[in-house]
Parts: structure tokens; C-alpha cells; sequence
């Protein structure tokens, strides 16, 4: 029988559609590891809404969690619909997916501003550095250089989701790799919890159009030239009383996020501090000349900034969206004391007299 | 608005006294807060009873160029804008004369003696006004002296016309929202300037008000606001929108009264008003919010719209309510960002790829604007649609007279959304499984849940790619073909949910059809044409889809002129394309320069074509 | 492209031999390289003399999906979309039972033996393949095995039919551009299996090919390669463009094209290629290019033009001569990226707010997609405005018969552009001072000057906000809407330059208007109505706004049937519009559900009206 | 009699309409330092093509180069229009003049892929944390914690434009206040002479909508709390004489333009390296801690990069837009070539056996 998680359910209560993303293809990695991420957290799918853009990183939703709702929108819109839509019931997590031609490219605007509000949102990039439905293009993320048979050779400097991120504010900043499926999980249990947007980019191979082993975006490129910043593990609130084992400074940092559950980095080279902004600018500025795939958790601010629920005053105890008629409609009386006061009126018969 | 008109002509000549019947405008430099003068005019002279309508021509400039306000004064009550100008109130000295030139023969010009006019006019009757002075010795503190100079005119203006004192003390006390010190002030100007005009000038023109009841019981709003006020009662929880002239006014007096009326107790709001960062991420958001169950709306204009384009097409197919008000202006392009137009109607009704015919509402005037303001969100959660609220600038910055706002006759209508209960029982009660696109009730409409229905088997994808009737995803060719046949009759049958259209006349054989602010023109239009002996009768059109009313008022008549203010003939086309048995009876009355028609264009185009 | 077509039915008793008439399919799993198969089929057919076309049914997907590759053979030259299929090749097991459900009675079923389909229909006639086993035995390396499989299929249908093997060693020398081992590898596939097939299969079917002379001195091509050559040849000078389908094929066969021919000795580019961020910046990167001077182009389909409205506008109002392709595909919204469609007519003529009347060409076939591919430019020029160019994807990706494409019969056309010494004897010639927007020649056609125009005077502000004829900013009433009627005057009177409709017919009452791609199916529709009693005059359409002709065609016909690929019956919609007088007389046929009209459809339809 | 410069230009050559901007408006200020630096570097207005998108900050383009051919394009889009037309005559300066709506919000992505594409214009972002001509909404560069009369308080963390361009590549980057005159002009000239895309970020007042004291946009705010990285000197190619003067090292900084022109940085408080990114990203980051306006030449890298013509490929003695019918349609001949050989061919008689 399949092993049922807390609240009962079995992995197949975390599936989607069958998938008909390409054998291989890192977006149907990625899925595997939300599943394994929200079954291993007790989530209920039902209290999860998922939304996408256009590309095949953003069919990737259809074949997940078919027990939430969803909604592919537009091409580079997912953070406007997401916004939208998020808003109308704060106890529902998101879940944006997205790819670097979606986000990198004609959803830059939106990127930048969803960032800004800090939205609940778990943002995550299957980023290939090609645009894989429309047959293998350069994304704005493909390193310069980047040869592709149909395509020549990439003449532009890449963008960088986390520098972007990073630049625009963003509180919850990661990067990893399909192919590290153990980081991915645990990148994604902590963005859940993250009381605010988490961007995380993940290096997710196209290996239709883009895998030759010399391309960054390759498996074998990523596999041979990641460097992660540390080993990491997402402790839930209630399990919290694993962290009691002792614990030696420097070897690990704790990193307490709002709702009580921690994440653990394990230091691999050297201490990392992924609360300061800057020291993730400089890690990742050092990764280009080092020519490495830098992975973890970059940046991370766990208070101070309000997330757009709070900057827009939402009630705590019913969401908007289950608001009836007495809670959305004002009062008679208060039209008439906007007739009456806000309004000029006309000839009253003190005026004229009469 | 328009009362039963009275049988002399619209203005009587120079020679014997004119009552309650010319325009008056003010020329003034945009930037100086001539505003606040204008609209004391136009109050005083509501609130003595005489029917009034304020326009307002200001360039897309925050200061420092030319702007005009024209108040009408009529006692029929026709409203429209006109091309004469009796009284001309000079401040201005980069235009003053042209100023001078717009008066008509035998009307008046009161210029501030500060621009100096080089020659006055003959034909005109012509008063200085020592402006400068009279601010001067208001006391006012020099910051102010700009703006209470121009509350010299409004003294001035008063004595000539006989605007009563009292009235004009009301319209201060309304704008002040009775801040003793500012009504003070201002009032001390108007008197001042009136005490000097009544012993400096000497009356030589025959204009003048007299108290009437005509306005009784009514208020003077503008558009934008109605249309605010009517969201606010149609219980709009989500608003994005990007700032654009000249429906900006909408989404800030809407969130206005959001923070005043919609906060709960604890401080909590039962609304969200995000100002996104274009216009496609503000019908983005619109219909994220839509599709998860909000009353949620954007407000924009033409370049706005154009942006919105490709996400209207995904609300039409995934079938999301969201409403949109287009306070239309000037295009193609940026156009004329501050002049009025009724320029977006086939563009929209036609906007995206792939075929649409989408919902449009036309309010025309500001208790319109007020009921759409609600209505529209009844019609598109029933609908499960976008619905574009068709107002103009004119509509929504100018200032109208109507009755006091109606509050809803009927309960929100959240149409076919199905809760964790409402499943359980729909789905005993159809004896089939739910099915997003299902159309089980056979008028086209399914059954929509939203997000946060946690009921199994209540969640779907929602997507803009092909999908069947379960929302999955398919691109079988008789599946595609269903489907946007069952959505185009959802379309048809959905029209009896749309505002009728509205008609008046004795049943004549020449009809007229507008829309929108047009109508504003139309009582005195078809007054002139009677008079020209053209009996017409008048169908104003409400919304799109047409109803069958439409088809029959072509049916019964020999000719129907089709009144529009924009270059095309948009309607005036879609009726010929939807009405081919009658389209040789449809006659285009269209025109745009970027303000709104007058009667005398309109009556004038129409007799022509009557010949 | 139709011959004349003999006077025997269509398809003839399965009884006797079927000789060039029939279609075959094949079923496949996209992502297994199966194109080339089909290639090798429809080539070695057209090389056999016989005509042929040749549609993909593929899904919005990389890899795994079934997919349906679908050759027409018709010694009549009637090659449109048949619903029926009389030999079904099989190689996908998802759709095996559904595939062997599409064969005709009487026709034939080729399968591959390892998809085991459950139980052969008993009305049809079935072969199985042992396409593993020869593939296998192929000694191709085991990664190209799956590739090789297809291979299977060509030789052993060669066999049924008759295919031959000189010809299709022909196409496998075009495919493979002579590389031996490839055309080796492959030919030496096909020749096995038709050996097998010779051994093992007794063939019972009436199906059989023939040589004849009818595509003697054509070619075979896609729309989306006509049109980039057409663009090449018309001195392109500037593409930007987002990948979407079905239109990303044109931009990048367009660029490696430029890379090939208009690379100067020196290294240098005699043209731009941008891949932009989005539609948006696509089209306003054209619009930049168009405006300095250069031949400026995007391509995108739906999604992408609805990006691109707000920019459509400034291009109109602003004169900008920008040439777009609409690779339409079926929508509203994201709809099926992979099905075609014309359903982006109404929404392109009217797009963007404000009064527009876009340029719309309909290229019918290859040819027309070369020849408006140059001509585009001509007339955008020339007009200074933008010009849609409305292909489909069942033109720009699917393979079609033409005539080997011919050189432009006529010079560049830069139309009005005055550079340095054309601006001093224009200002003689003309004795006034030049301005942008003026109308000197009475054509509504004004001069432009572009950006690197060094002499003094030449230089001007442009802007999407009123502006006056010598391009100065102004909100004057009476300057828009001279402006407006200027520019519908140059629309009105520039419909000369656009190519005229092209009529066909022996003068009946009955008249059929059709456009773009639709035309492909027109000979047989009118064919099968002959034989049904009905006579019908032909007219297809080829650029909007309408010519004279179009009127007269209506005038002449008691009813006129308007053949098209959307929902709404578009194109009748706009000629009710504008022709009220004959608005009667129009009928639509009209359909959309992705895949390309069928002749059956088209003709049942009439003569059920008819009828 | 009116001064002329080196070509026999006076400053009314330069002029443009008169301004219909508010008085005092900082965008008129920008205006009156472009005039001045293009007079000063004694260029041709008929060399310079100006861009600009929609807002008070892109309408001053009308009030100067009245012998510059413009585009005064769509809200947002300036930067793809600017790319489109440059590419027709690579002889021509653009200068596109844009607003912190215009760049910051609605233009956000094509902001960032000009900077990827390294355009030669010189881009300046009339920066006033406000919608000038919508009437004073929130721009997105407005400072959290804003308060304006009509709008409330701004609950969103600013864009920051400079880091923007920094985290997107950008090749020049400075930032300068339009109440500092001297300091703007020398960057404009240095930016006119930039070998790719500059930005200059200029915080612009507006008078009317955003110019309380307190606001970080104000003249007010700005003037007490400006802090620049170095007094700049342009040095055009012609005056390199100048540089002569002996120098000491750590008091100025040279920087070599590819035209042979210089920038001198005279040190105020510490030396600043302004080839360094990273440098550039810190020093941005510590004025937001600090409070400061950091102004001054940011960034600047003068070589390595390819500007966007390079990366084209275009002819450097003929402008694209002067290219006639012969360099532009290939000959019969080719056509003749591509329809024998790129096509496939029906009947032939051999295989007909005829
Ligand atoms: C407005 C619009 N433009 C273009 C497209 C075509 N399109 C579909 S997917 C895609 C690119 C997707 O690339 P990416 O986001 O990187 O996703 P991937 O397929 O690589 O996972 C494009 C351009 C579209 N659907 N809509
Ligand atoms: C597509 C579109 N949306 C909105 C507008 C309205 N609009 C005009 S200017 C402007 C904001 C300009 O702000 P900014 O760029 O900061 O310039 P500023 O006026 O402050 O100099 C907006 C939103 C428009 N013209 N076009
Ligand atoms: S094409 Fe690339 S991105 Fe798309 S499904 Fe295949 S492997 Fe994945
Ligand atoms: S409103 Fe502000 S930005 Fe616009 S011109 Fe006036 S001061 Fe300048
Ligand atoms: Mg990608
Ligand atoms: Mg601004």
C-alpha cells in the first residue's frame, strides 16, 4: 500500500495530469520535487493554487496537484493573475511557475513589481536559457556565447534571475538545479513557508534543445559546475525539537522563519550569511568569474518587510472572496449621507425664496 | 434632464433681455485653481434653480496653457454643448483674442484690465475688471493671489447676471466643506467685486438669470464619480488600474470612499486597491480576481485598453467576469489625452484575435454612470464575461445635474458560482458530475467554483488554451467548435441581462440613435429639427450585443440617422453589419474634434440629409 | 493551381481502380523525426507529376504527442482538406483504433505490427508492417532507429501504390542536400521495404498513383518560406520579432536567408535582426525602423498581434510604414497554437482605440506569399502606414504546389521620402515650406523626411498626440479632425495600390467571395456545386479596404456566399458594413474548429442555403 | 552678439519649443544642461536624434534640438523605438529622455533588455517618484513611507533605477541631480561619448506634485543630502592637452573613452573605482543606509563589450537607411539559385520516363 503522510494522503493525491513535457525534460523533475515537498509538509493540494505563464515550464502545473485549482494565464503574466487572484483568499498558498522566457523576457515588468509588493508566493523559475515550446530560441538567460545549431551563437550578455531579484528586493532568493533534487525539496519546503514572495531560479535542462554538455543550462554543465552554498534542511514547526541535538558555531546558521519552522544550512566551504543582501550580490558576482553554478539559499529576509496581505489590510478571519452581499454592500443610509453631503444640491427654497 | 421645451427659439435676439438661456466661458491659464471659481458659477446658478451644465476644455498639461470653462444656462433644460458663446470671461492674456473673437454679436466680453486686449470689438459689449487690484486688497496672502483673483470674475459675473449672493455663499460653503476661514475669504472677494461692479459698471447687455425650480430635488455630479460611487454600491472588492487621463479620477474617488465605507471595525478592509504597474498587469490582476470569485474592475482609457487587448480575449474564452470602464478620449494613438470621444466602440467590441463580440454598457449620463457603476458587475458574474463600461471624458470629468444616486433595486447577482454545499446539491440535482464548461441549463452559462472551494472534485485549470467542458485541455477540432458556439450563445441569450435601450418619440417615420453623453445634445437636436418640421422619434442604445428593440425601431422607420461622436460612424457600421434588411436605412451623423456635439450640428447633419 | 476538372465524381466506387485520388495519413508520435517520411512522399508524388499537398495536424508540444500528417493526391488539382481518408498509415498505438476509424470503407490500413490495434474493422483493407524488424535490419545506429522506423512506411505504401523509387531517391537527395550516407541510409530503408512488401503483402486495395504532367516546372514550398524570400527580395532592411507559432518559421527562415545573400563582401550587414523581449517591444523596435527610413517588419500570430494594438495605433496616426505578418492561428486567447484559422480579420481592421481602418493583404498561396512579402513594403511605404499581411498557418506551415517564385516586376517602390537635394526642389516646385503632414498632392499622401536628413528644415518632432501638418503639437478641434479625415482620404484613395481582387466565373446569379487560404478548396466546392445544378461566379478578396470591384461583384449576384475560416462569418460581417446596399444579398459560410475548410463543407453549405 | 561654439552654433541653435512644463520643474533643468553640454562639445543638433516615452519628463523633448528629428513614442516603449531607429543610421547620438513611470514601471522590461542589447544612447531617466502628468500618483521610485496629500503613504520598497541598470549589465552608469548643474552636464558629455548604452538617473524635482522637504524628491531633500562619489571633468578628444598638468595619485581618476575623450574623477571623500560593478552596488546600497544621494559616475566599463551595432554587424560607411534598391534586393539570379535549389521540383521527364 502507498505510504500515507499525516493527514492521510498518499503521493498520488499530489499528482496531475500524466505529463507531456519531453522524457528527461528538468520541468517534470521540478514537479516531482513540489509533490515530494507538499506530501512530505502535510499540505492539503486543496489549500494550494498554482499558476503559470506560456512555455512548457508553465504547462508544467497541468501535470501536478490536480486537487487545486489553477490557472495558466498569459504569457509573462503570471505574477499579475497570481496577485490578483491571491488576494481573494489569503489562507490559499501559491504556487507561480514560471520560465526564463516568461520571466526573464516578456514578464520582466511584472517580475520586478510582483517582487516589490511581496506577494505570498512561491516563484519558482525552470529556467533552460531557451524558450523550449517555441523550439529552442535564446532565452535572456542563456550565457553568452552559447552556441545552438538552428540558432548561432548568443551575442548578449544573460540576465540573472537572482541578481534581478536580489536588485529589485525581492525577500526570499534561491537558486538550485533539477538535477539536485535534494536541495531543490528542501529550497521549496522553506519557500512555502516564507511570508512573502521567494523566488527560487532553478537550473532546469531543456534536453531538446539545449543540452550539449559544453552549455551551462546542460545537465552535464550544471552537474560538473555547481557549487552550493551550503547543505540545507527545512524543519517544520512541529518537529522543531530535532534542532536540540548540539550544535557547533560556525558549521551551521538556523534560520527561524515567521511561522516558527527553521531552516538548517550547513556550511560546505565556507560560513555564508544569506541574511545579508549584499554578501548574496558578491557570491553570485563571484560565481561569473568562477565559472560555477552557484546554488542555495541566497538571500533571505525573514522580518521587517510586510507582505502585500498586510500592506493591503486583509481580514485575517474570512477571505474576500466568501464576502456576502451585508459585508460588500453599504448601507442605504450611507448613500443617502453621500447624496446628502457630498453631492451640491440644487434649488432648495430658502434660496429662492419661496 | 431636458423640460418640456418651450416654443420660441433657443436664443432670442440681442435686443430685448435674455433669461436663463446662453453659455458663459472662462478663459484662464491651466495651474491657477480657476476651477474653484468655475464651479462656483455653475452652483450658485444650480442652486437657484436654473438648469446647468459645466464643461471643462484643459490641455494635457499640469500648468501654464490655455483652459476654458463653459457653464450653460438653460431653461429648457438642454444641456449640450454649443458653439456660442454669449459671455466670455478673459483672465488669459496668451489668448484673449481669440477669446474676444468666440463671443457673439451683442454677447459680452469681461476681460481682467491686466491682459489689455489690443482693440475691442465692436459688436461686443465689453467690461474691464481691475482683477489684480481687487485680489490685491482682498487681504489675501500673496500665495493666494492668483486664485483669488479669480474669484473677481465670479463678483463681477454675479452683479452683471444677478447671480444671488447667498447661492454663490452655498457652492463656498459645499467646496469648502465649511472651513470658516477659506469660505471667509472667498466670499469677501466675490462681494468685493461685486460691490465694484455694482459701482463701476454699467449694465449694458441683456443677460441675466432669474431663480427657477427646475433643479429641484437634483445634484450636480460628475461621471467619474457617479461611477465610483456605483462600484462602491455594486460591492467591487478588487480594483487595479494604471493612472491614465481622464478615467484616473475614477479609481482614486473609488478607493476614497473604499477607505471611508469599506473598512470594518477592526480596521480590516473588505477591498484591495492595487495600482499595478501598466495596464496589462492591471487586467492581469483584474482577472486573476475575477476568476477567484472578487467583483473586481479596472478603469482606463483608449492606450490603456489597447494594451489590454490580449488578456480581454483570455477573459472572453476562459470566461472570467471582470468589468472594465473605458472613460474614452481622443485617438488613435495619445491622441487628445483631455478631449472627449466616442472612438473605442468597434475596436472593442471586436478586441483580440479569434472571433469576440464583446459586452459593452454606455452610460449617458451621471445616474447611468452610477447604475452601471453596480450593474456591471451583476451582469458580468452572471455572465462570467469581461463587460466594458463605454464612458467618455466628457461624461466623466464634466459636471452634470441628475437625481440624487439610487441606491441597488435588486441584490447582487453573483451568478453561477457554486460553494462547498451548492456542489453537493448541484450535482444531485443535475444527476451529472460538475463540469466547468458545462452548459447543463441550456442558456450557455455553466457553473463556475473558485479557488478556495475545497470540496473534492470542486478545483480545475483554468487556461486560454482549447478546453472541453471538464476545462481539460484539448485541441480536438469538434471540441474547439462547441465550445465557442456555446459561448456565442451565451452572448445571445445573455442580452436580456443588458439594459434595454430606451425610447421616446410620437412614431414618426425618422428615427435617431445615439448613445452614451450624445444623448445629452439630442432633446434640444430633435427640438430644432421639429422646428425645421422633422418630427423624429429616439432610440438611445444601452448596451451591446443589440436588443430586438433595436431591430424593430429600424424596422419602423424610413430613415434613422445614427448620432455619434466619433469620425467612422462606429455604430452606425455595426448596425448595417448586424441589421442587413435595414441597412440601407441607416444614415452616419458622426463627427469628432475632441469635444462633444452640439444640437445645432446634429439637427443641422440631419435636416441636411432629410433635404 | 485546380486543372480542369474532368467531369467524372470526385471518388470512384472502391470496386474499381482509384488512380491520383485519395488521401493518405499518417498517424504518428510527434518528436520521432516522421516529417521527413512524409516529405519523401508528397515530393516523390509531386515528382511523379502528380499534384499533391500536404498538411500537418500537430499538437502544441515538444515530443509525445500524436500527430497526423495528411497527403491530398488528386489528378484534378483539388488538393484542399478532405475529411475523408482512404489509406491510414498507423504507427502511434495511443490512436490506433481512432486512426483505423477514420479510414473510408473500402479503404486501406497500414499499421505497424508491434502497435497491435484490437480487432481490424472488417470494411477495410488492412496491412500490417513489420517496421521494428526492418528498421533493425536497416543497420542504422539504434538512435536513429525510431527515425528509420518511418522509413519503413514509405517503402512499403511506394509498393501498394506505385510509387516510384527514382523519385523518391529524388527527394531524399533534396532532403538530405546530397549528404550520401543520409540519402544512402534512408533510400536503402525504403528499398527493403518494398522489397518485403513485394514478397509478403498480396495487394487488395483500388489505390494507385500514375505519372502525369501536372506540376511540370512547379515547386513545392511552405507559406512562411515564400513569404521570407518575398521579403527578402523586397530589401528588408529590419526584423524584430518574438518566437510564437506558426510564425517563428518565417522570421528565422528570413534571417538565415539575410545571412545568406545580404552579407556584403566586407562582412557587413546590409540588414537588422532583432529577437525582442516581446511583442511589444517588437513592434515598437519596427516602428522606430519604419519611421527612420528602413523596410521594417515583425511576424507573430495572434497572441502577439493583440500586444502589439497600442503600437498599431501610433503607427496609424503617427504615419508610420511598418509591415506585419498575422500567421493567424485559432483563437480567441492562447486558443490552439497549432490549428488554423482566419479569425483575426475584423478585430486587425478596426485594432487599437479610436478610428482605425487597418490595410489588410490576403495572400491565397505560395505565390502570394512571395509577391505580398515585396509588395507589403511597396504599399506601406508608400501609404506611410502599417500593412497586416494576413497568412495563416495552414499556408506558412503546411506544403503547397506553386509556380517557382518571380522576380518583382517592379522597382522598390520608397514612395514619399525626401532626402537632402529632394527637400530643396520640393520646396521650389511645390512654393511652400515643406511639412511633414501636409497634402500637396490632393492624395492624402503626405512627404517624409527621415532621421539622418541633415539639411536645416528637414528635421521634425514625431508623436502619437494631435499635431498639425507641419507636425507641431496642437489640440485644436478643427486641426484633429482635419487630420483624421486626411489620413481616411489616403486610406480611401490609396486602395489603388493594393492588390485588386481576382474574379472567376462564367457571369451567374450566384456569386461566392472567399480569402486567403480558403481559396485552396474554391475549384472543387464550385465544381461539386456544378454538379449539384448551381453555377457560381467566383470573387476572392485580397486586401482590405475593399476595391470597387467587390462592390460591382455584389451588385451583380443575386446571393453571395462569403466562404471563410472563423466563428463569425468576419469578412461578410465587414462587407454588410460597408456595402448596406447589397447587405441582403450576403450570405455567410463560415466555420472554425483549427483545421483548414473542406471543399464538401463549403459546397453543402451553399447549396443548402441555396436549396 | 550670442557666443558660438567651435562650429558657429549659438545656443538658440539648440533650443527647442519653449517649455510648457511647470516653472521650476526639474526636467527643464535637464533640458537647459543638454542644450549645454552639446553646445559646449560643439555637436551638430542634426547628429542627434532624440527618444522619449509619454510624460511631463518625455514631452520636454520638444523643448530643446528643434533641429533634431524625435520620436515622442508610446508609454514604456522608448527604449525599442530608440533601438529600431538607431539601427537605420548609426552616424546619428540618440538621446532618449524618460521618466521613472515611463522606465520604472510600464517600461520596466524593455529598461532592462536595451541594457542587455548595449545601445549606444544616452538614457536619461527624469527621475521625481511621481506620475508628473497623471497628476502625482506614486511612481515606483518613490521611498517607502512618502506621504502626498491626494495619494496616502507609499507602502512599497522603491526601484531603484541605478541598481537596476547595475544587476542588468548596464556599461555606464551614473546618477546625478538636477539641481546640481555642473556635476549633470559633465555626465551628459561623458555619456554622449559612451560606447553603448548610458544611463543617467536624475532625481528632478517635481514642483508640483512631489517637492515638500521632506520627500527624498524634493529640491529640498536632495540638496541637503547629496553626497557625490567625485567632482567629474569631460574632457573632449581635441583638449587632451589639458590632462597635461601633473597629477597625484588617489587624488583623480582618468578614464579613457574609446573615442580618446576622458573622464577625470577628482576624489572627495575616498577614491572610488568606478570600473568595479561590485564597488558600484556597494556604494549605492550603504546611501540607502546612510540616507544619502549618492551621485556621480557610478559605473562604466569602456571596453570588452560589444555595443548593440557591433553585435549587428553594420556598415560604418553608409547609413542602412541611404541603402538603395541594389544593395538591398539580391539579384534575379539568386532568386533563380534559391528556386532551383532550395526547391523541391515537380515531374521531371527523366523520372516520367518521357
Ligand atoms: C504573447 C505571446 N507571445 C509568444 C508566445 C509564444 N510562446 C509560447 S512559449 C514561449 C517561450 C517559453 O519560453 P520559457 O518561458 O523559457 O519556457 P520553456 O518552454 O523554456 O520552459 C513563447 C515565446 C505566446 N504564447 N504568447
Ligand atoms: C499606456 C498608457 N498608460 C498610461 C498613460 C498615462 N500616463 C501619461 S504620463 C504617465 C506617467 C508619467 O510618469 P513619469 O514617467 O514618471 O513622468 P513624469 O510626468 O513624472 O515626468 C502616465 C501613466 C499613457 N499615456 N499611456
Ligand atoms: S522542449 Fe525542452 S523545455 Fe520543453 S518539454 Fe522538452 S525538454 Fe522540456
Ligand atoms: S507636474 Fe511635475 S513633472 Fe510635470 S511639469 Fe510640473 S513639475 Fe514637472
Ligand atoms: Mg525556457
Ligand atoms: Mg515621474
Amino acid at each position: 500500500m502507498a505510504r500515507t503522510n499525516a493527514i492521510g494522503l498518499t503521493k498520488a493525491d499530489y499528482k496531475g495530469a500524466p505529463t507531456t513535457l519531453c522524457q528527461g525534460c528538468g520541468h517534470n523533475s521540478i514537479l516531482s520535487q513540489i509533490i515530494a515537498a507538499l506530501f512530505e509538509m502535510n499540505v492539503r493540494p486543496e489549500d494550494v493554487v498554482k499558476f503559470s505563464g506560456i512555455g512548457c515550464s508553465s504547462k508544467a502545473p497541468t501535470y501536478m496537484l490536480s486537487r487545486s485549482f489553477g490557472f495558466n494565464g498569459l504569457h509573462g503574466r503570471m505574477p499579475a493573475l497570481a496577485t490578483g487572484a491571491l488576494v481573494a483568499d489569503i489562507t490559499l498558498k501559491g504556487i507561480g511557475m514560471s520560465g526564463d522566457g516568461d520571466t526573464a523576457s516578456i514578464g520582466m515588468g511584472h517580475f520586478k513589481h510582483v517582487l516589490r509588493r511581496n506577494l505570498p508566493l512561491v516563484y519558482i523559475v525552470a529556467n533552460n536559457g531557451v524558450y523550449g515550446l517555441t523550439k529552442g530560441q535564446f532565452a535572456p538567460t542563456a550565457e553568452k556565447g552559447l552556441t545552438l545549431k538552428r540558432h548561432g551563437t548568443n551575442p548578449y550578455m544573460p540576465v540573472d534571475v537572482c541578481m534581478e531579484a536580489l536588485a529589485g528586493g525581492a525577500t526570499f532568493v534561491a537558486r538550485s538545479f533539477a538535477g539536485d533534487p535534494k536541495q531543490l525539496k528542501a529550497l521549496i519546503k522553506a519557500a512555502f513557508h516564507h511570508n512573502g514572495l521567494a523566488v527560487i531560479d532553478v537550473v532546469s535542462p531543456c534536453v531538446t534543445f539545449n543540452n550539449e554538455p559544453s552549455a551551462h543550462y546542460s545537465y552535464g554543465w550544471a552537474r560538473d559546475h555547481e557549487a552550493p552554498l551550503h547543505r540545507l534542511d527545512f524543519i517544520p514547526p512541529e518537529e522543531e525539537i530535532l534542532l536540540d541535538k548540539p550544535m557547533e558555531p560556525g558549521e551551521r546558521r538556523v534560520i527561524r522563519l515567521h511561522d516558527g519552522s527553521v531552516v538548517v544550512l550547513e556550511q560546505v566551504d565556507r560560513d555564508y550569511d544569506p541574511t545579508d543582501r549584499f554578501a548574496a550580490m558578491r557570491a553570485l558576482e563571484e560565481s561569473y568569474r568562477r565559472e560555477v553554478l552557484l546554488t542555495g539559499l541566497l538571500y533571505i529576509e525573514t522580518e521587517g518587510r510586510e507582505n502585500l496581505f498586510q500592506v493591503l489590510n486583509l481580514p485575517e478571519d474570512k477571505p474576500l472572496n466568501r464576502m456576502t452581499q451585508e459585508e460588500l454592500r453599504p448601507a442605504a443610509s450611507v448613500l443617502e449621507e453621500i447624496n446628502a453631503k457630498d453631492m451640491f444640491h440644487g434649488a432648495d427654497v430658502r434660496v429662492n425664496g419661496r | 434632464m431636458a423640460l418640456k421645451p418651450a416654443p420660441e427659439p433657443a436664443s432670442a435676439p440681442a435686443a430685448r433681455e435674455v433669461v436663463n438661456d446662453f453659455s458663459i466661458t472662462v478663459a484662464t491659464i491651466n495651474g491657477t485653481g480657476s476651477q474653484t471659481s468655475n464651479l462656483t458659477i455653475l452652483r450658485a446658478l444650480f442652486r437657484m434653480g436654473i438648469p446647468v451644465s459645466g464643461k471643462n476644455i484643459f490641455p494635457s498639461n499640469i500648468q501654464g496653457l490655455p483652459t476654458w470653462y463653459t457653464i450653460r444656462v438653460n431653461k429648457h433644460g438642454f444641456l449640450a454643448r454649443r458653439d456660442e458663446h454669449e459671455i466670455v470671461i478673459a483672465m488669459n492674456p496668451a489668448t484673449v483674442h481669440d477669446d474676444m473673437n468666440k463671443v457673439v454679436p451683442g454677447g459680452v466680453f469681461l476681460y481682467a484690465d491686466h491682459i489689455r486686449p489690443q482693440g475691442l470689438r465692436e459688436d461686443v459689449i465689453a467690461y474691464s475688471m481691475p482683477v489684480n487690484r481687487l485680489a490685491r486688497e482682498s487681504g489675501a496672502p500673496p500665495r493666494l493671489r492668483d486664485y483669488v483673483a479669480n474669484m473677481v470674475y465670479v463678483g463681477v459675473l454675479a452683479y452683471l447676471l444677478g447671480i444671488d449672493l447667498e447661492a454663490i455663499r452655498a457652492a463656498l460653503d459645499f467646496h469648502f466643506r465649511g472651513k470658516a476661514k477659506a469660505v471667509e475669504l472667498n466670499d469677501s472677494v466675490v462681494r468685493a467685486a461685486f460691490r465694484w461692479a455694482e459701482e463701476h459698471l454699467e449694465k449694458r447687455d441683456p443677460y441675466r438669470v432669474a431663480p427657477m425650480e427646475a433643479t429641484q430635488g437634483l445634484i450636480l455630479s460628475d461621471g467619474n464619480t457617479a461611477a465610483a460611487l456605483g462600484a462602491l454600491f455594486g460591492g467591487v472588492q478588487f480594483v487595479s488600474w494604471y493612472p491614465i487621463t481622464p478615467s484616473t479620477d475614477l479609481a482614486e474617488t473609488l478607493e476614497h470612499y473604499l477607505r471611508r465605507y469599506r473598512v470594518r471595525p477592526d480596521g480590516k478592509h473588505t477591498f484591495a486597491v492595487i495600482q499595478a504597474e501598466d495596464e496589462l498587469a492591471a487586467i492581469n490582476m483584474a482577472i486573476g480576481a475575477g476568476w477567484a470569485g472578487l467583483r473586481a474592475m479596472t478603469a482606463t482609457s483608449g492606450p490603456g485598453l489597447s494594451l489590454m487587448t490580449e488578456a480581454i480575449g483570455l477573459a472572453y474564452y476562459a470566461e472570467v467576469p471582470v468589468v472594465v470602464w473605458d472613460v474614452q478620449r481622443v485617438g488613435p494613438s495619445t491622441g487628445l489625452p483631455t478631449r472627449t470621444q466616442q472612438g473605442d466602440i468597434l475596436f472593442i467590441h471586436f478586441a483580440s484575435h479569434g472571433d469576440t463580440e464583446h459586452i459593452l454598457l454606455f452610460p449617458a449620463n451621471i445616474n447611468e454612470a452610477f447604475e452601471f457603476g453596480w450593474r456591471a458587475f451583476d451582469i458580468a458574474e452572471r455572465l462570467q464575461a469581461p463587460v466594458f463600461v463605454m464612458s467618455d471624458l466628457d461624461l466623466g470629468m464634466n459636471h452634470w445635474m441628475g437625481q440624487p444616486f439610487a441606491y441597488p433595486d435588486q441584490d447582487m447577482d453573483r451568478g453561477k458560482v457554486l460553494w462547498e454545499e451548492d456542489l453537493e446539491r448541484w450535482e444531485q440535482e443535475k444527476g451529472v458530475p460538475w463540469g466547468r464548461y458545462l452548459d447543463v441549463d441550456g442558456d450557455g452559462i455553466p457553473y463556475r467554483t473558485v479557488m478556495g472551494n475545497r470540496r473534492p472534485g470542486a478545483s480545475y485549470f483554468t487556461r486560454g488554451t482549447g478546453h472541453d467542458e471538464y476545462a481539460r485541455y484539448t485541441e480536438d477540432p469538434e471540441v474547439w467548435h462547441r465550445m465557442v458556439h456555446r459561448i456565442k450563445k451565451k452572448y445571445r441569450l445573455g442580452r436580456k441581462y443588458l439594459p434595454r435601450p430606451v425610447e421616446d418619440g410620437p412614431g414618426t417615420e425618422v428615427g435617431i440613435i445615439a448613445y452614451g453623453t450624445t444623448d445629452a445634445a439630442m432633446p434640444e437636436a430633435r427640438y430644432l429639427l421639429e422646428h425645421k418640421g422633422i418630427a423624429t422619434d429616439y432610440l438611445r442604445i444601452r448596451a451591446l450585443p443589440f436588443h430586438d428593440e433595436v431591430g424593430d425601431f429600424l424596422a419602423r422607420h424610413r430613415a434613422v440617422y445614427v448620432v455619434e461622436a466619433n469620425r467612422d460612424g462606429q455604430m452606425a457600421m455595426l448596425l448595417r453589419m448586424h441589421y442587413p434588411q435595414w441597412a440601407t436605412r441607416i444614415h452616419s451623423v458622426a463627427r469628432t474634434d475632441g469635444l462633444p456635439l452640439t444640437a445645432t450640428f446634429i439637427a443641422d447633419s440631419i435636416a441636411g440629409q432629410e433635404g
